[in-house]
């Protein structure tokens, strides 16, 4: 039963919204305009350092989301201006390696007095006054067959803010998906110069969906570290490649595929950890190899998933037939 | 060659002609029976005012290359690109007749399409400058260029494969509010003038036969139904210009004699026509003017049936087969003793 | 331990006997009571002289070792205890020196004036705190070599600031030693050749990735496992199974050649004939990442692998030193590296390898099997990265489940930098790579090198938007 | 004209068929888009209309092919080509031509019907043991290999049998003498006409016994185009047996021994080129009238 | 509270958050097994409060993972334990710590040695002296042992730079100059040292510290290949192990580590080594063990396996308020029976927790590695943990 809470409990939990939240931006970046954005994490990153920093030094939650909104957008046009005339595999590399330049030097001992270098920012400095704002009591409370504290670290009150975060995100992006605005950033993705003879600014659309899509991770990575600190290296290339397998997952240019690939990849990594933990006496194996296999368990898993779905749980097959 | 702007006429001539197909005769499978060799009824040109007037204004141009034109529309003077040591286009001065249909011609690698790469900003000329309309074009980003009235199809044609055909339509109409990205969030504000983007649109897609695939992706044309595609979307925009990257090569040849009538019928709204096309009849059917390029030059310019009979032009464009049956066995014959 | 003290007992006696005879036996008397039993032969106002002590609970520690500038030590010199405890001893032969001290308080330490005036010692007295119960104090290290404790606080140190440039700080030191700058140039010879020979390694691990994304268009994430894959192979042969390195080396190619081989047949193959798109394909490889990341864990544990135990004896090639086994390596690396460029050029596969990644449809219309093309690629790419894996095994003196997901980043930026699906991209790629992060330790702090390196290419990519090899195509 | 240009074919044969226009079968039996215009379709005797005796060298019959699972795009289409023979395919756009072509060399997938080469069935074979079988294919689009060079692109075509590479690849340029000038440039580079100089060039030096060519003229220049022509009944008559693709249908049909036209995946009139060329209502339906339409506003 | 509510029902549940995966898997089996030997002692000594304890794991994997770190937490949590051991890393401390320090469970480090961790919460624990004690050991050792010029390779690591500046600032007073290394760090991800053994060679140090996890296996090897005098070597916690499998014999002979704790048995690794997990060094083993003693003593004292009441009995039971020293689960146990105060002394010899809920007295065991590379115990220094 405890088993079952806790699988289940990965579909809404605070983690699944952060990764949600990050693959719609994803979605608006590559499912959409077709940019291949590989440094999802770095936006994650500088949103989630704009928020903490801005809170550790006494901001209000307001002007610190604020910030970290901010703060993603300008990376998105220093990152924009100059990189998106490249190619989307090149594209790829660069994001992949700013963002990777993003955690390098955050980490850094030379930012140590900024951003905490590699020890980052422990979550007493900056959760306390997003769990003040909570308007349930202290405690935990139960709800179905979960529980869950009601306002500290990954509590209830964290849940429903992620939660109402991904689906305004949603909206937004379903209110976007079928605007003349995003046929031209699909337009955009199957082939810009036909784009650019039509008389649209290509570099400008390109642009306002490298920020749009940053917001949306910066938002993410606030949500991410919430529940627990900040530490430059928990928001990596990991998570860009996590973030990726969700879209995928879900399925590209979808408006549910993101949240549904995010519920999916998380509910199947806890299932498969949980049930190896219980099932296989560590006397079979050591712990510590039950723990592996159930991460490789996990991969074949999400390979046979691709395979066997390659257009994603939400996507459309006919789409792939157009070289995806 | 005042017989050019007869076409209208001839158009509706073969409008009676195949009025009534007899009842013997099989149906053919596709609704090209409608368009055939006619315009669609109703569709008949009213008006062929600017048709004659480019007619007269042409009348009096020399023929030589690099002429100045009455009215022109664009002008390019000096335009320079090499690409190594080899230049792909080196034209002096060129201008384009203002409602006028010219054709360009030259045989293959000759500099057409960098040409129309140049002038549409998407390749930078090593010299040259342009005007367009008056303004300086030079240093102009496409996107510019198209908005500023300037609209040019590709060659090897770029469709939106996973875009339906009429949202790949759409994609060309202008000035939608839409696609802004805030105002997009409230269809109040473009719903309207979606509408009516896609009543021109499916107009479009119908005279050029491609309405039954307009909720298809575009990736599932065919070669001929992309090149067809490309021109209707590109006349989405109103172009004041349009250019048009060999746009027939590779449609059904009933199917463009009926287009042809549609390009003349885009003049009388005010658009002038540059096309590339290797079809020699088409261009005497249609063109006011030809300007033939080779090597990168303009090495003739004058009215279609002056420049078609150049020898010159005969010689390296047109070829020795140009009038000869190539079911023949003169034409072997001759290959034979050649190699 | 025991022995130490017994070697030392008798030389010491002498430097603490007539400090013996100067205190009061009632005092010593008040001490024992003081201690208890575990110490009787503490004194309230003398410090035991030994040869070596260690903090306990009873007694903290004043102790050094005096030598001179170069490091010799100074024998035979009388060192005086001051303070709380007061004491004497002589330093040993090795220059040590120590006090065990029973109270907590303040120590001064004193060495004999002309002695400090002969070795250039800036004072032949320093001061110290002892607290017995608290780590930072129970230990009182006495130096005179350098600047004394007292002054050490108010003399901002001059090495401090120059530390952030060790070459500059190794020039400033050996001011004896001929010119700052040849010391510069030498670090900096040495760093370019670490450089290019990493970069040749780095070169090598990604040109199999690179002939995968040239055919197939396929950005695999899952070349890094294959790289560690090779490695630990290596290991298992030269460490498990006792083989030489050659033959470990061989069979560790094989067993790469053969996954990369299984791999088409099970995985690739199949999505390529139900025309799978690559982004998709690309999870995949990042799923078989993760699946072969733990499947590595799961068998050789998280710790780091040696291949060979022993170390290489240095060889000095002008201002560089190195050895045997890195030079072999890269010279393998290049080697391979030229002959997989040499294939892809100059023969009829890999003129239908590139043909296949631009266009596979037209490519079997020319005749050429596809599949069986891309396996082969697939197979070279994986014994490519096994082959990586050994050398690099060996070269970086070690090889974990995740050394290649480390490297992947740097595969992907030298396979990008130099140009995608060419095939001497790859290798220039990785050159200027691995160059600019070694060469780049020289001005910043060597945990932001990598930054330095991806820095390049993004700059490198501002300017060749296709990468240094890569060519454009025309537009319309 | 047959007769006088290949007097080794039994042209006078072909006139002895009798061309059955009305044929049984409903209307609707396609039920394509329910309009009355619904064709009916041709019967085998009208298909293989003006077809010589003996074997086919290639024999599609009634081909059901398409690329997504559902949607038919071929739906029954028929095709024979006897040795030594020019068959040209015309049909207006979107008619599924290209489609047969790329059926017929196993890049697309055939549903039903049954496809022999030389009485063998190479339904759905791949496309490389055709190759090896001696079947040449130029497709319509995407017809180069654009990051390789003219040179390596001819190597491709060559492929199977590289040591013929040299001499072949100067026949070629005999041709398209801008092939051998430009022989180390990126095919990517190359204007839209010298792309599909490189796609015929590479088929020309396959030297299959059957040459599958879609749409080769389009884009080259009137003289090329005619070169392009004369060039393909030159190796027809060194033995290789062509079907063609063409919009250029006029020209096409000049040299084609026979022709299809294809419309909505079937067949919908077939016969000697010369014949389709010239019946009014293949005119009026797929080859306009432009020429004479020209000639007339020129007099 | 409610979470562990329900352990008073079912006897005593240890929640174990381990890096079973990971970057940090290395240091795993060690504490698997010292867990599971507490927990067979306990049980074998009648349980706590007259029930067997049980455990239940998870594992926390690294860093990069935070999302399993959090997951992991959330999987003991649903199992209602009364108390957690672990997480190891500093970092995976702060990932997790206030999900359950917010059920009033108590948490229990074995490992993490960062300064930012003392008392930062009156739930968090931990049986390890923060990195300020060994690297004021360290340091005195190095400035004790005549090194003029030392160079430091120290990995970007909260708990590599943490340590070194600690050292750092003992080598300032003892007049140490450090030539390489003040300010630079390599990236934890780091695998190509030959940069770094160049640069350390250039700046002509006569000893080096080595502050890192086993990134020091392929480092020490760089080292010796650039000419890096090998037997000056100083290593700390995270890298002072048995190195006579890995190396040549005599590479390392002469050079010097530190290890916190008490210097373990045999008998202990032998005992863990009973328990059927594969260990080969007991790094953190008798620090996980005494956290689960611990806490079952707490319980037995308090009466009450809940979450809240170990907190409280934590500090006494540790000998806070002095008592009856004893060395055992069962002993101590027998004691409590009694109604005596006691005071656990147990594998790492720690003294009670203080104010900061860190060990208030900790030892550092000095090492020097043989001629077969094998860290021989040289000394011992014991001490107080700084509380402020
Ligand atoms: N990016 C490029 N690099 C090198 N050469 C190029 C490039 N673009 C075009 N060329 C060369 O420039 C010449 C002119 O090409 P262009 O496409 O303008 O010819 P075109 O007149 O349009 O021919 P076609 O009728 O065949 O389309 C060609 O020989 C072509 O090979
Ligand atoms: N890849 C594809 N996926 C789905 N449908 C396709 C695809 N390619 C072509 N089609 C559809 O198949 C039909 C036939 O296409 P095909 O390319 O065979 O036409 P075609 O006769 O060669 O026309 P054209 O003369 O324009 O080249 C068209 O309606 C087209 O929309
Ligand atoms: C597992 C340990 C080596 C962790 C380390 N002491 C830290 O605080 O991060
Ligand atoms: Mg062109
Ligand atoms: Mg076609």
């Amino acid at each position: 039963m405890t088993i079952v809470a806790n699988i289940l409990g990965e579909l809404f939990a605070p983690t699944t919204a952060a990764y949600a939240l990050a693959a719609i931006g994803l979605n608006i970046h590559f499912g959409m305009t077709g940019l291949m954005n590989m440094g999802q994490a770095g936006f994650m990153l500088l949103g989630a350092y704009g928020f903490a920093i801005t809170q550790m030094h006494g901001a209000n939650l307001f002007s610190s989301v604020l910030f970290a909104l901010l703060l993603a957008a300008v990376y998105a046009l220093l990152l924009g201006i100059p990189t998106l005339k490249l190619g989307p595999d090149y594209l790829a590399m660069v994001t992949l390696a700013a963002a990777e330049i993003v955690r390098i030097v955050g980490r850094s001992t030379s930012m140590t007095n900024i951003t905490g270098g590699s020890a980052g920012i422990a979550p007493q400095d900056f959760t306390t006054r997003f769990e003040d704002l909570s308007p349930l009591p202290d405690g935990t409370s139960t709800f179905l067959i979960w529980t869950y504290n009601n306002n500290i670290a990954n509590s209830w009150w964290l849940r429903i803010v992620a939660w109402v975060l991904v689906a305004l995100c949603a909206f937004l992006c379903w209110r976007w998906f079928r605007s003349p605005w995003g046929r031209v950033l699909k337009g955009i993705r199957e082939d810009e110069n036909a784009i650019r003879s039509l008389g649209k600014s290509v570099t400008k659309y390109k642009m306002q969906a490298l920020i749009v899509g940053g917001l949306f991770g910066a938002l993410a990575g606030v949500v991410f570290v919430l529940p627990r600190s900040l530490n430059p290296d928990s928001l990596g290339r990991t998570v860009t490649f996590y973030t990726w397998t969700i879209l995928l997952l879900g399925g590209a240019a979808t408006i549910m595929g993101p949240i549904l690939g995010s519920c999916v990849l998380w509910v199947l990594l806890t299932a498969v950890k949980e049930t190896m933990r219980v099932t296989i006496p560590s006397t079979v194996i050591s712990s510590n190899q039950i723990e592996a296999l159930g991460w490789i368990i996990v991969g074949v898993a999400l390979m046979l998933l691709v395979i066997f779905r390659p257009q994603g749980i939400l996507g459309n097959k006919k789409e792939l037939a157009f070289n995806g | 060659m005042a017989e050019n702007n007869k076409a209208p006429v001839d158009a509706a001539q073969r409008h009676d002609v195949g009025a009534a197909p007899a009842a013997s005769v099989r149906e053919p499978f596709y609704d090209i029976a409608r368009w055939g060799t006619k315009p669609p009824e109703g569709e008949d040109l009213i008006s062929t005012a600017y048709g004659d007037k480019v007619t007269r204004d042409l009348a009096f141009v020399e023929n030589k290359p690099g002429v100045h034109k009455p009215d022109p529309i664009l002008v390019a003077d000096g335009v320079v690109r090499r690409f190594g040591g080899m230049t792909a286009v080196d034209v002096d001065h060129f201008e384009i007749e203002r409602h006028g249909i010219t054709a360009l011609i030259g045989p293959n690698g000759a500099g057409k399409t960098t040409f129309f790469n140049l002038m549409t900003g998407f390749d930078v000329p090593n010299t040259g400058s342009w005007h367009f309309d008056g303004k300086d074009m030079q240093h102009v980003h496409p996107e510019q260029v198209a908005r500023g009235g300037m609209v040019r199809t590709f060659q090897l044609t770029k469709v939106m494969s996973r875009l339906t055909v009429l949202d790949n339509m759409l994609l060309g109409a202008p000035d939608q509010p839409g696609e802004g990205m805030f105002r997009s969030l409230f269809p109040g504000m473009w719903r309207r003038k979606e509408r009516e983007n896609r009543e021109k649109a499916e107009a479009l897609l119908e005279r050029f036969l491609l309405i039954k695939k307009k909720d298809d992706f575009a990736g599932s044309l065919s070669g001929g139904q992309r090149k067809l595609l490309e021109m209707a979307r590109a006349l989405m925009c109103d172009p004041k210009l349009v250019m048009l990257d060999e746009p027939m090569a590779g449609v059904n040849p009933a199917l463009k004699q009926s287009l042809l009538d549609h390009i003349i019928s885009l003049r009388e709204d005010g658009t002038t026509v540059l096309f590339v096309e290797h079809d020699i009849n088409m261009v005497r059917h249609i063109a006011d003017w030809v300007t033939v390029m080779a090597e990168g030059r303009i090495v003739a310019e004058g009215q279609p049936k002056t420049v078609m009979d150049d020898p010159a032009v005969v010689d390296a464009y047109l070829g020795a087969h140009a009038d000869v049956d190539l079911g023949g066995d003169s034409v072997l014959e001759g290959l034979e003793e050649r190699s | 331990m025991a022995s130490t003290y017994r070697f030392t007992a008798a030389r010491r006696r002498r430097g603490a006997g007539w400090r013996h005879a100067l205190c009061a036996m009632a005092v010593i008397a008040v001490v024992c009571l003081w201690c208890g039993l575990s110490a009787p032969t503490a004194q309230a106002d003398e410090a035991e002289a030994t040869d070596k002590c260690v903090p306990t609970a009873e007694f903290g520690c004043v102790n050094g070792i005096l030598q001179g500038s170069d490091q010799k030590p100074i024998a035979g010199v009388t060192v005086t205890l001051g303070g709380a405890e007061t004491g004497e001893t002589t330093t040993g032969d090795d220059g040590t020196w120590a006090f065990k001290v029973a109270d907590d308080g303040k120590y001064t330490v004193t060495i004999p004036q002309d002695v400090a005036k002969r070795y250039g010692f800036a004072s032949a007295s320093a001061d110290v705190e002892i607290v017995k119960t608290s780590f930072s104090k129970q230990r009182g290290v006495v130096r005179f070599d350098k600047t004394s404790t007292s002054d050490a606080a108010s003399k901002p140190s001059a090495a401090a600031s120059g530390m952030k440039r060790p070459a500059t700080t190794d020039a400033a030191d050996t001011s004896g030693k001929p010119s700052a700058s040849s010391a510069t140039w030498t670090r900096f010879c040495q760093q370019l050749y670490s450089g290019i020979v990493f970069g040749l390694l780095l070169g090598l691990m990604s040109v199999g990735m690179n002939l995968v994304y040239g055919t197939t268009g396929l950005s695999s994430f899952s070349h890094g496992e294959q790289v560690t894959l090779g490695g630990l192979m290596a290991y298992v042969g030269t460490q498990m199974l006792h083989m030489p390195v050659v033959l470990s080396a061989v069979c560790a190619v094989a067993v790469g050649a053969l996954t990369g081989l299984v791999q088409d047949q099970l995985i690739w193959g199949p999505l390529r004939r139900r025309r799978v798109g690559t982004m998709q394909q690309m999870i995949v490889t990042i799923g078989l990442s993760m699946a072969l990341q733990y499947l590595y864990q799961f068998f050789f544990g998280g710790d780091i692998k040696g291949i060979v135990k022993s170390v290489p004896e240095g060889i000095q090639i002008g201002p560089i030193t190195t050895n045997a086994p890195a030079l072999i390596c890269a010279g393998i690396a290049l080697a391979t590296i030229v002959g997989v460029t040499v294939f892809l050029y100059c023969t009829r596969l890999g003129r239908a390898t590139r043909a296949v990644s631009d266009n596979a449809a037209l490519a079997a219309a020319s005749g050429i099997n596809v599949d069986s093309v891309v396996r082969i690629v697939w197979t070279l790419s994986c014994a490519l990265a096994a082959l990586s894996g050994v050398l690099l095994g060996i070269y970086l003196n070690g090889i974990a489940w995740n050394t290649g997901v480390t490297l992947l980043m740097l595969m992907f930026a030298a396979v990008t930098l130099g140009g995608l699906g060419t095939a001497n991209g790859a290798l220039v790629g990785a050159l200027v790579i691995g160059v600019v992060a070694d060469l780049s330790t020289l001005v910043i702090p060597s945990d932001m090198r990598y930054a330095s390196a991806l820095a390049i290419l993004i700059l490198v990519l501002l300017v060749r938007p296709q990468g240094i090899f890569g060519k454009r195509n025309r537009i319309g | 004209m047959n007769a006088v240009t290949s007097p080794d074919r039994k042209a006078g044969k072909r006139h002895g068929r009798k061309v059955a226009r009305e044929t049984e079968g409903g209307t609707d039996i396609y039920g394509l888009d329910g309009t009355a215009d619904a064709p009916r379709p041709m019967s085998r005797a009208e298909v293989h209309v003006g077809e010589p005796e003996g074997e086919p060298l290639l024999d599609a019959d009634n081909l059901v092919a398409g690329y997504l699972p559902g949607v038919n795009i071929l739906d029954g289409a028929s095709l024979t080509l006897h040795d030594g023979e020019i068959v040209g395919i015309i049909g207006p756009n979107g008619a599924g031509k290209s489609t047969l072509l790329k059926s017929l060399f196993g890049l697309v997938r055939i549903h039903a019907g049954r496809l022999m080469l030389r009485g063998r069935d190479i339904t759905n074979l791949r496309a490389d043991k055709l190759v090896a079988k001696g079947v040449g294919f130029v497709p319509q689009t995407e017809n180069v290999f654009p990051s390789l060079t003219i040179a390596e692109n001819m190597r491709m075509g060559a492929y199977q049998a590289p040591k013929k590479f040299d001499e072949r690849f100067e026949y070629v340029c005999s041709i398209f003498p801008k092939l051998g000038e430009r022989r180390n440039q990126l095919a990517g580079q190359l204007s839209g006409g010298e792309r599909q100089m490189v796609a015929m060039g590479r088929a020309l030096m396959m030297q299959p016994s059957v040459l599958l060519l879609d749409e080769p003229s389009a884009g080259l220049s009137p003289m090329m185009q005619d070169e392009t022509f004369i060039r393909v009944r030159q190796v027809n008559k060194a033995g290789v047996s062509v079907v063609i693709v063409e919009q250029n249908a006029r020209r096409c049909l000049q040299i084609c021994d026979r022709g299809y036209v294809l419309d909505q995946g079937r067949n919908a009139y077939s016969g000697r080129g010369r014949d389709l060329m010239n019946d009014p209502k293949v005119i009026n339906l797929y080859l306009g009238n432009l020429e004479e339409e020209v000639e007339k506003a020129g007099q | 509270s409610d979470a562990s509510a329900a352990a008073d029902g079912n006897g005593m549940v240890v929640g174990a958050l381990l890096p079973l995966t990971g970057t940090l898997a290395y240091l795993a089996p060690p504490e698997v097994a010292a867990i599971k030997l507490a927990v067979n002692d306990i049980n074998a000594a009648g349980g706590v409060l007259g029930k067997d304890v049980t455990e239940v794991e998870a594992d926390t994997s690294d860093g990069e993972h935070a999302d399993q770190n959090t997951s992991a937490a959330q999987s003991v949590l649903a199992k209602h334990p009364s108390v957690v051991i672990g997480p190891a890393a500093s970092g995976v401390v702060k990932n997790v710590y206030k999900s359950i320090v917010a059920e009033k469970i108590p948490v229990i480090s074995m490992a993490s040695t960062s300064m930012t961790l003392s008392g930062m919460d009156p739930y968090f624990f931990r049986t390890v002296a923060p990195d300020a004690v060994q690297g004021a050991v360290m340091g005195d050792l190095i400035a004790g042992d005549g090194v003029k010029k030392l160079a430091i390779a120290c990995f970007n690591d909260e708990y590599g730079t943490g340590m070194r500046d600690i050292i750092l600032g003992k080598l300032k007073l003892a007049g140490v100059d450090v030539v390489y290394g003040e300010q630079d760090a390599f990236d934890p991800a780091e695998t190509n040292y030959s940069s770094i053994a160049s640069a350390i060679k250039a700046s002509g140090a006569d000893a080096t510290l080595i502050i890192s996890y086993d990134q020091a296996t392929p480092l020490i090897k760089s080292l010796a290949s650039a000419g890096v005098d090998t037997h000056r070597l100083y290593l700390v916690d995270g890298n002072t192990v048995d190195y006579s499998k890995t190396y040549d014999a005599g590479l390392l002979k002469g050079s010097k580590g530190t290890i916190p704790g008490a210097h373990v048995d045999d008998a202990f690794l032998a005992a863990l080594k009973g328990t059927g997990t594969e260990v080969s060094d007991t790094t953190y083993a008798a620090e996980t063990y005494d956290a689960v003693i611990l806490s079952a003593l707490a319980a037995e004292q308090g009466g009450s396996a809940s979450g809240e009441t170990i907190q409280k009995n934590l500090a006494s039971v540790s000998g806070a308020d002095g008592g009856e020293k004893c060395d055992s689960f069962k002993a101590c146990k027998a004691l409590i029976k009694d109604k005596k105060k006691i005071q656990y002394s147990g594998k790492t010899g720690i003294g009670a927790f203080n104010k900061n809920n860190d060990p208030s007295s900790a030892n550092i065991g000095i090492y020097e590695y043989d001629d077969k590379n094998v860290n021989v115990f040289q000394a011992m220094q014991s001490g107080d943990v700084p509380s402020e």
